[in-house]
């Protein structure tokens, strides 16, 4: 709640800014915006319920928000800001993303996605304002819109089935019950980018400017996953038709992430595909917790924060060394190895090569998943990672292998300190959550705890 | 009541798909205006009355408006706006007419009683909105005011053109 | 800080400032340095063992436990003698290389080494699969970056054939636990315990499955050995050397190490077919290799075949196989790595690794001649050197429990010679042809000459009297013959 | 059981320490001298072995473990010394003419430029040859033995740059590989089976065997079918023929003392399995009764000077194994001793012919008139060949008596026929070669070689004594007791008489008759071929085993593991990328069809809730 | 029976997304399905007699509101890079 008010502080201060037309100084701006999301991050606690109710910020919401502001911290950092704007909309959709992380209400749960969302289209255009960029935003803008539309409809489903629209389990299940359940997690899906809901992913994150495509990457994939979480806890008894969807979807989603990743010459393209594929990774996680019915286990947590990392450190070596194209990799390692390096950690992290994150994260996944009596489905994860191979390993090859084509990439950039902290920000944990198998069992008990 | 529901709905519905089925922008919209009509009338007969109102207010009267605004300014000349809008095609209109009328007549025959439990529903919304919903509307507020960001002017006339 | 813990760190240290030296010339003296050292700890490693005390020393460092995962390592009679050959492998490895690589190459092989280092001593599964994996990194690169014409193409085929074993092996290692905890309600990944209470149901069959494929891969295994040749044949010669002698055997200890002991019932009823693919596996790579013309590419195919020797050894599933199949691993990573040593030292001066690409290298360079030979015996199982000590156990194994396999390993000593004297004649004897390199083959030096010698010193050693090894691999051996 | 005296380990250390010392110090400084220890070193062995033999002759007998060498579970193989009757009697056979032959080949070698390898390539092969004498295991046994193989095959490659030597030399490593492997596969059973390869222990527990145990007739025939390979016994005999390749001393050695020899020690070694596998020395008999007389027919067709030897040596290599397949191993120890003696002697001669004439080898057309020039060695030639003929009181008559007698007592009219047609062949194909080498004008081929004159005294003295050895060794050893007192009257004479109708029919043939020698081959020129092949056995080994292999090795190699598996692979990767443009065919950026695959995702959600409902 | 036509109001939406191709006709799909749960929450506000059902209305419109705005925004924009409001102008963005 604490820093929901903060972030809306933050907003306001920018408007007022905007408004006393001290515009044009950028660096205020997001001094200002970097400010309120590190002061967010101070205030970030489970206190339990509030505002009459509508909010609840268990343990869940805090480390959702957590990640949300790791994730935006970047993007503020990094994003160009010419006047208040981009800021503010960044400020907005974060608080957004903490109201639906903390919200026990179907309606603000649907507020707080439309106010994640809605500066989220506009970002998309404004970051970049190139006619790709804006067709990336009105075509986000209308799966997202219409996929809200189903939401709302189907909470209206669920209040005439249940009168009710808090975000607790009301009333015997169902069929109506569940099937507003399903068309609710339609928003859900979409916002994780799941196949096949997934074809505005790929366009947004091509289009957009990198650190914002890392942005929506990690903090829009993890509310998506909240939101999941949230409505699969809604129904009295888990719901039959989503454990018998989950796996399917996973499993469809991680295929064509992973085959459409094969053919990509666009690099944040190829990401992207790479982020759907991942996210397929953790639909199985979800469907393994959706199977036996414990309490959340650190796994998809643990996934998320490995993902932040690694996904948001792609991104920032993307936009930062300014390679856009396929070609533009080779011979990359020898003109700049360090960003190259850390790069190729980022990618083998992404391909869950030990002893990085990305490593832990699938195999606690792949564990959840055994326990849950899922071996066909780790099967078909399994071979969806060794196709990652393909083309994570292949990045690398052509970064480090290819002969350099002078005029093909942009110059080795001089990185500030300040952007080289970033990197090591990145690298540091990916490193860390490879190396301490306990992480898992502590966002376990992290999760447990603040119930 | 049933019956009354009934009716309206089965306009809303005639309406949609001739919505869907218009060639023309602007006839779309006019269907879509009649199809908002006709749900301000299912509203006002399951005691609603405000939000009826809401309903004529913002949506036919504000969204459409923007509606129409914004197909003025994408660029299709007025003429364009008619395109397909063939005379063959003109029953639509009449239907809607027919419906209009009757909407009109039905909220002329019936006003609200001030103890009506539509009109306590109201009030009691009204208290819901600015007590425990206040969030919500507080919410919206801030919501409002980012998207109205999106009518600023750019700071960069042209973007950066594509390469 | 346990003893084990130095074990890797030290090189896993040394790799970071190997590549964060301030030239090459220090990057390479550090490296060399650093792998002195491993190879002189490893041999003090031996030392206990060599009075005779031959059981599990356990290092344990850290109480955290998290669903059964804890950081535990140990060595015995059965990995010390591998820990020791990676050592001496990768000292000899760098001592042969050119001096003028990049500090990643240095870099590289001390990581490898570390990852090496960890798997053959590590006893918690999670921390085996974490080497497994981090071992194959620095490999993918030192193909990839420093490897000949194909190098790409060989880095790429490495990693994805050898991503799919570490795939396979690591669904079946976690399934393995997770069955496991139905069983006994136990969380664990360490070996030992895992052992101890041996899983049974439809499930094990797959499990089993998935984790022999995760280690046939890397032996490799018949179907699955096609990345072997072109890895082998384009990474530089010490990338060659560490892939055929160490990284191979990683696998087969796997098989050793965890599969086994864990399915002692299912392993005992595959005999026959994990057996009668070793044989195959010999066959196999004798006549492929009979038929190479690139001396790398050979040698390469002859790995095949002695790695097939371990398995007919291995899955005997007797004392003398076993013990044998423990044996072929350090004798093949001697040999083989002598000569890819050689080949690389005849690379390094001519540029061709074609048979015919020479001729006649006897007289004008002897000593190349003599070591040549020497190692070429060594591995077609020569008695006297130590080829020969390992196949004739594995073999005397197999020939107890089921002779025909025996009997079709031996056929593989017979082309094991169809194989490796034509080529030897070609390269030594047969007078040199028209457009050969052979003038542009120098005798080795004298650096070069003692290297050798080291290397010949060993195995003529462990051809007469590989006692001390076998007294070394004996307790290990006869705890785990005994299971089954 | 005494303790083992000094000499047995001297016999088996004074080698490997003088192969050491001429590798280290002398083959890269003082490259002409490494004959110096090396000779030094055969002297202390004769010695050695002279005192081991006396000791024995006292009836002494040792069999000593020096240290343990490999320890398999179940099992353990120990390096150690067996010295009794059956090794002495060998050892000092090898003893003596191998040091006579190292002494010849200083003469022979003086101006190779390999000199220094030669001898070190030529001790190696002594140096095993004893070590598989006095080992007292089978394992031990087969290390010494492929020692045996792999000098045999550097010695027969010795001069690499012909082709024909390279061919040779891996022919022989080869065959002997596969005769090795069978014998690794005897010793693997053994272990398997009894669960040592120490002959005492193993002895002991055979003998409680029963009689045609399948194990041990599966085990006897694979130790014959290795020393088939290295006595060249009939199928694997092919690679004796083209060994010739080699320096005449290599030859010399290989044919007297210390290759060849080793199958029929084995197959002594071995009695006490035998005994209990007698449908496999049936099998033995027949087999060393076929090749005995198929190689003394082709000997008798030869035109190169050591190919007659060469298949002399296995036509009487198959009479041993006759005596060994009819259970008397003495007779064919016997045999194999005396063999020595008067084969190295053949060699030798032939030797000092080709080093005269200056080349490796040459025919019996090149050479002619020998007798003349070189007087002192066709004498010797003379005794080498009586010896081998069986006249007596040449050493040869006494132990080819004891096989005839061996055979005989078998019963088995057959085999005696065959083994006196054997006796026929030899003096036949020996006295053809005598007559058509040393007698006669002057060369058919190659014109008048005025020239030639006998060699110098490190060739000179060896042959004479071994001369003097073929000559009256059988009669000294039959003197002092070491062959049976009595000849029995029957054998003597049939084989005396076989022994003369050869010498006839060759003074009728050859001597008489010269031009018959030629004249047969241009009439039938299939023949010719088909007996200079073995009567086609080579040509099928080749067509039928080698070639077949090395191309099926090229199918495997090239066709199956590049082209197919590659294309597998290729065709895999094909697959994911025609996967990956399938998928990204459903959809081409446009936004209805996003929005339709939503609603579509939306209703199969629904759809599953419905149906799961 | 409200449920039918709200149903149906709904699925039209839907249709005209999936269907039309000019953007601002998409928008009016966008439009009506947001009415579909409009009209079903009044229909089962006004059955429990739930103010709450009432509020939500109301907020829902201010956000559809708002997401019309967005919506308007981004498509006049595309005006002003010269394109035609229709979604096959929007292929720059494939594969």
């Amino acid at each position: 709640m604490t820093s929901l008010l903060v972030l809306t502080a933050g907003l306001l201060w920018l408007v007022a800014m905007g408004l006393a037309g001290r515009s044009g100084k950028a660096q205020s701006a997001r001094a200002v915006a970097v400010f309120a999301i590190l002061l967010a991050t101070l205030c970030l606690a489970p206190t339990g319920e509030a505002a009459d109710g509508l909010l609840r910020q268990d343990g869940f919401s805090a480390c959702w928000q957590l990640i949300f502001l790791l994730a935006a911290l970047p993007l503020a950092m990094l994003m160009p800001m010419e006047d208040e704007s981009s800021a503010i909309l960044l400020l907005g959709s974060l608080a957004g993303m903490s109201l639906l992380a903390s919200a026990n209400h179907l309606i603000l749960l649907f507020i707080g996605l439309e106010s994640m969302s809605l500066p989220g289209y506009l970002l998309v255009y404004r970051l970049n304002r190139g006619r790709d960029s804006l067709e990336a935003a009105i075509k986000y803008f209308f799966m997202g819109s219409a996929a809200a539309a189903l939401y709302l409809f189907g909470a209206s489903l669920y209040y005439g089935a249940t009168g009710s629209l808090a975000l607790a389990p009301a009333g015997p299940s169902s069929f109506r019950l569940e099937f507003s359940l399903a068309l609710m997690a339609v928003a859900a899906l979409l916002k994780i980018g799941a196949v096949p809901l997934h074809f505005w992913l790929p366009d947004v994150y091509e289009a957009s400017a990198p650190e914002l495509a890392g942005f929506f990457s990690t903090a829009f994939k993890a509310a998506g996953i909240l939101f999941l979480l949230r409505l699969l806890q809604l129904p009295p008894v888990l719901s039959e038709g989503m454990q018998l969807a989950l796996p399917w979807i996973s499993a469809v989603t991680m295929t064509v992430g992973n085959f459409l990743a094969l053919r990509q010459s666009s690099l944040a393209r190829l990401l992207a595909y790479s982020s759907i594929a991942h996210v397929g990774y953790l639909l199985l996680g979800v469907w393994a917790w959706t199977r036996d019915g414990r309490p959340l286990p650190g796994s998809i947590l643990l996934y998320l924060a490995a993902y932040l990392f690694m996904s948001t450190g792609a991104f920032a070596a993307l936009r930062l060394s300014g390679l856009k194209r396929w070609e533009q990799l080779r011979g990359y390692g020898a003109r700049s190895p360090w960003l190259a390096g850390f790069m190729a950690l980022m990618l083998l992290s992404l391909a869950s090569i030990p002893p990085t994150g990305g490593f832990l994260a699938k195999f606690f996944i792949f564990w959840d998943a055994l326990r849950a009596q899922g071996a066909g489905w780790v099967w078909v994860a399994a071979f969806n990672s060794l196709v990652g191979i393909g083309y994570y390993f292949s990045w690398i090859k052509a970064m480090a292998f290819d002969p350099a084509d002078e005029q093909a990439a942009p110059p080795a950039p001089k990185l500030s300190l300040r952007q080289q902290g970033l990197l090591w920000g990145c690298a540091v944990p990916t490193l860390f959550l490879g190396v301490w198998p306990g992480v898992h069992t502590w966002l376990t008990a992290l999760l447990g705890a603040a119930r | 009541m049933t019956a009354l529901l009934a009716l309206f709905g089965a306009a809303a519905v005639a309406f949609a798909v001739l919505m869907l089925l218009q060639r023309s922008l602007l006839s779309s919209a006019l269907c879509l205006l009649a199809v908002l009509f006709q749900i301000a009338a299912m509203f006002f007969v399951l005691n609603a009355p405000l939000v009826a109102l809401m309903q004529l207010l913002v949506y036919a009267g504000a969204v459409m408006v923007l509606l129409v605004v914004a197909v003025m300014a994408s660029g299709t000349r007025l003429s364009g706006l008619w395109e397909g809008f063939s005379a063959r095609r003109l029953w639509p209109l009449a239907v809607f007419g027919v419906l209009l009328l009757q909407f009109i007549a039905v909220s002329l025959l019936e006003p609200p009683a001030s103890g009506s439990p539509g009109v306590s529903l109201d009030r009691e919304a009204a208290a819901l909105l600015f007590g425990p919903y206040r969030l919500m509307t507080e919410a919206i507020g801030v919501l409002v005011l980012l998207v109205s960001l999106s009518v600023l002017p750019d700071p960069k006339a042209e973007g950066p053109s594509e390469s | 800080m346990g003893f084990l813990t130095l074990l890797w760190l030290i090189p896993a240290l040394g790799a970071l400032v190997a590549a964060l030296a301030p030239s090459r010339n220090a990057s390479r003296a550090w490296a060399l340095l650093v792998s002195g050292a491993g190879l002189l700890y490893s041999a003090w490693l031996l030392l206990p063992y060599g009075r005779g005390a031959g059981a599990l020393r356990l290092e344990e460092i850290g109480r955290g436990s998290w669903l059964g995962i804890r950081y535990r390592m140990g060595v015995d009679g059965l990995s010390l003698p591998l820990i020791w050959l990676s050592a001496f492998l990768i000292v000899v490895a760098l001592l042969s290389s050119r001096r003028d690589f990049s500090k990643g190459y240095w870099a590289s092989f001390l990581a490898l080494e570390a990852g090496l280092f960890g798997v053959f001593s590590a006893q918690n599964l999670f921390y085996f699969y974490l080497f497994w994996e981090a071992a194959l990194i620095p490999m993918f690169f030192i193909i990839g970056l420093w490897g000949s014409e194909g190098r790409v193409a060989a880095a790429f085929k490495f990693i994805l054939y050898t991503f799919l074993g570490s795939l396979a092996l690591l669904v079946g290692l976690i399934y393995l636990v997770v069955v496991h905890h139905g069983a006994t309600g136990i969380w664990t990944w360490d070996i030992p315990e895992l052992a101890r209470s041996p899983i049974a149901g439809p499930a094990s069959i797959w499990i089993f499955a998935a984790i022999l494929i995760g280690f046939a891969v890397k032996i490799p295994v018949l179907p699955l050995h096609h990345w072997l040749p072109d890895a082998h044949t384009e990474a530089p010669a010490a990338g060659s050397i560490l892939l055929a002698g160490a990284m191979l055997k990683m696998g087969v200890y796997g098989l050793l190490r965890v599969l086994i002991p864990v399915f002692p019932d299912l392993s005992a009823a595959a005999l026959p077919w994990l057996g009668g693919l070793g044989a195959a596996n010999v066959v196999y790579g004798a006549l492929c290799a009979m038929a190479q013309k690139d001396l790398k590419r050979l040698v390469a195919y002859t790995s095949i075949s002695h790695l097939g020797f371990c398995l007919v050894g291995l899955f005997s599933l007797t004392s003398e196989g076993i013990a044998g199949a423990a044996l072929v691993m350090v004798n093949h990573g001697l040999s083989t790595g002598g000569l890819f040593l050689l080949v690389g030292m005849l690379y390094d001066r001519a540029h061709r690794r074609g048979v015919s690409d020479f001729g006649d290298l006897a007289s004008g360079a002897p000593y190349f001649a003599f070591f040549f030979a020497f190692i070429l015996l060594s591995s077609i199982g020569l008695p006297g050197l130590n080829g020969f000590v390992g196949e004739m156990m594995s073999l005397a194994g197999m020939a107890r429990v089921h002779w025909p396999l025996a009997a079709a390993g031996l056929g593989g000593t017979v082309l094991a010679a169809a194989y490796a004297l034509p080529a030897y004649h070609q390269v030594f004897w047969a007078p040199a042809g028209p457009g050969s390199v052979t003038a542009k083959v120098t005798d080795m030096e004298a650096g070069e000459r003692a290297l050798l010698w080291a290397l010949s010193a060993v195995i003529l050693f462990l051809g007469l009297y590989p006692r001390p090894l076998l007294e070394l691999m004996r307790p290990a051996v006869t705890t785990l013959a005994g299971r089954l | 059981m005494s303790a083992i005296p000094v000499s047995a380990f001297l016999v088996l250390g004074t080698p490997a320490l003088a192969l050491a010392l001429a590798f280290f110090l002398f083959h890269r400084r003082l490259a002409r001298r490494t004959h110096w220890p090396i000779l030094a070193s055969c002297a202390v062995v004769t010695l050695a072995a002279a005192d081991l033999a006396l000791r024995a002759w006292r009836g002494e007998a040792w069999d000593q473990t020096l240290f343990t060498w490999i320890v398999g579970g179940p099992w353990s193989v120990e390096f150690g010394i067996r010295i009794d009757a059956l090794c002495v009697s060998v050892l000092a056979m090898v003893a003596v003419v191998g040091t006579l032959i190292h002494v010849y080949a200083v003469g022979y070698m003086a101006h190779d430029p390999g000199f220094s390898r030669f001898f070190l390539y030529f001790h190696l092969f002594f140096f095993s040859m004893i070590g598989l004498l006095v080992s007292n295991n089978y394992l031990q046994l087969y290390l010494f033995w492929e020692g045996v193989g792999l000098a045999s095959y550097l010695l027969i490659g010795f001069w690499y740059e012909r082709a024909s030597a390279r061919a040779a030399a891996l022919k022989a490593f080869l065959t002997n590989r596969i005769g090795d492997a069978c014998f690794l596969a005897a010793v693997l059973l053994l272990l398997a089976q009894f669960g040592t390869v120490q002959f005492s222990e193993l002895f002991e527990r055979v003998a409680s065997r029963p009689v045609s145990d399948p194990w041990l007739a599966w085990a006897c025939g694979l130790l014959f079918l290795g020393a088939a390979a290295k006595s060249a016994q009939f199928p694997l005999h092919v690679w004796l023929p083209d060994a010739m390749e080699g320096p005449t001393p290599t030859s010399a050695l290989m044919h007297a003392a210390t290759m060849v020899t080793a199958g029929v020690f084995l197959m002594a070694r071995s009695g006490p399995l035998l005994e209990k596998a007698p449908e496999v020395l049936g099998l033995i008999a027949w087999i060393g009764a076929g090749t005995a007389l198929g190689s003394a027919i082709v000997a008798a067709m030869k035109k190169d000077l050591k190919r007659i030897l060469a298949y002399s040596t296995v036509s009487h290599l198959g009479l041993m194994m006759m005596a060994i397949g009819v259970g008397h191993a003495f007779a064919a120890v016997a045999h194999l001793v005396m063999h020595g003696f008067f084969k190295a002697l053949l060699f030798l001669c032939a030797g000092n012919v080709l080093h005269a004439l200056g080349r490796s080898t040459a025919t019996v057309d090149e050479v002619g008139g020998l007798a003349r020039r070189m007087p002192l060695t066709a004498a010797c030639f003379a005794v080498g060949a009586l010896a081998l003929a069986g006249i007596p009181p040449l050493s040869g008559f006494f132990s080819k008596d004891l096989v005839l007698e061996a055979v005989d007592g078998r019963g088995d009219r057959l085999l005696m026929g065959a083994a006196l047609a054997v006796a026929v062949g030899s003096s036949l194909y020996i006295f053809r070669m005598f007559w058509l080498a040393f007698f006669g004008d002057r060369p058919r081929q190659g014109g008048p070689r005025a020239q030639l004159h006998e060699n110098g005294a490190w060739m000179q003295i060896p042959v004479l004594l071994l001369a003097l050895l073929s000559f009256g060794a059988g009669a000294a050893a039959w003197g002092v007791g070491l062959l049976p007192a009595e000849l029995s009257g029957h054998t003597a004479g049939l084989g005396l008489s076989a022994a003369a109708a050869g010498l006839a029919l060759s003074c009728l043939l050859f001597m008489a008759w010269p031009q018959w020698d030629w004249n047969w081959r241009e009439r039938w020129p299939g023949l010719e071929r088909w007996m200079d092949a073995d009567f086609g056995w080579q040509t099928f080994a080749h067509r039928v085993v080698a070639a077949p292999a090395a191309a099926f090795a090229r199918f495997v190699a090239w066709n199956w593991d590049r082209r197919v598996l590659d294309r597998f692979l290729e065709s895999s990767a094909e697959t994911c990328l025609g996967l990956s443009e399938g998928m990204s065919s459903l959809s081409r950026g446009m936004l209805n069809d996003y929005l339709w695959w939503m609603a579509a995702g939306a209703a199969c959600l629904a759809g599953c809730v419905l149906w799961a409902f | 029976m409200v449920w039918a036509v709200s149903a149906a109001l709904l699925i039209l939406g839907l249709a005209a997304l999936v269907l039309r191709r000019q953007l601002l006709a998409m928008v009016l799909g966008l439009e009506l399905m947001i009415n579909a749960a409009n009209l079903n929450f009044v229909f089962y506000g006004s059955r429990r007699l739930d103010a709450a059902a009432t509020a939500i209305v109301l907020l829902v419109i201010a956000v559809a509101a708002a997401e019309a705005v967005v919506g308007l925004s981004l498509i006049l924009a595309l005006r002003g890079k010269g394109s035609a409001a229709e979604s096959s102008e929007l292929l720059g963005l494939q594969g």
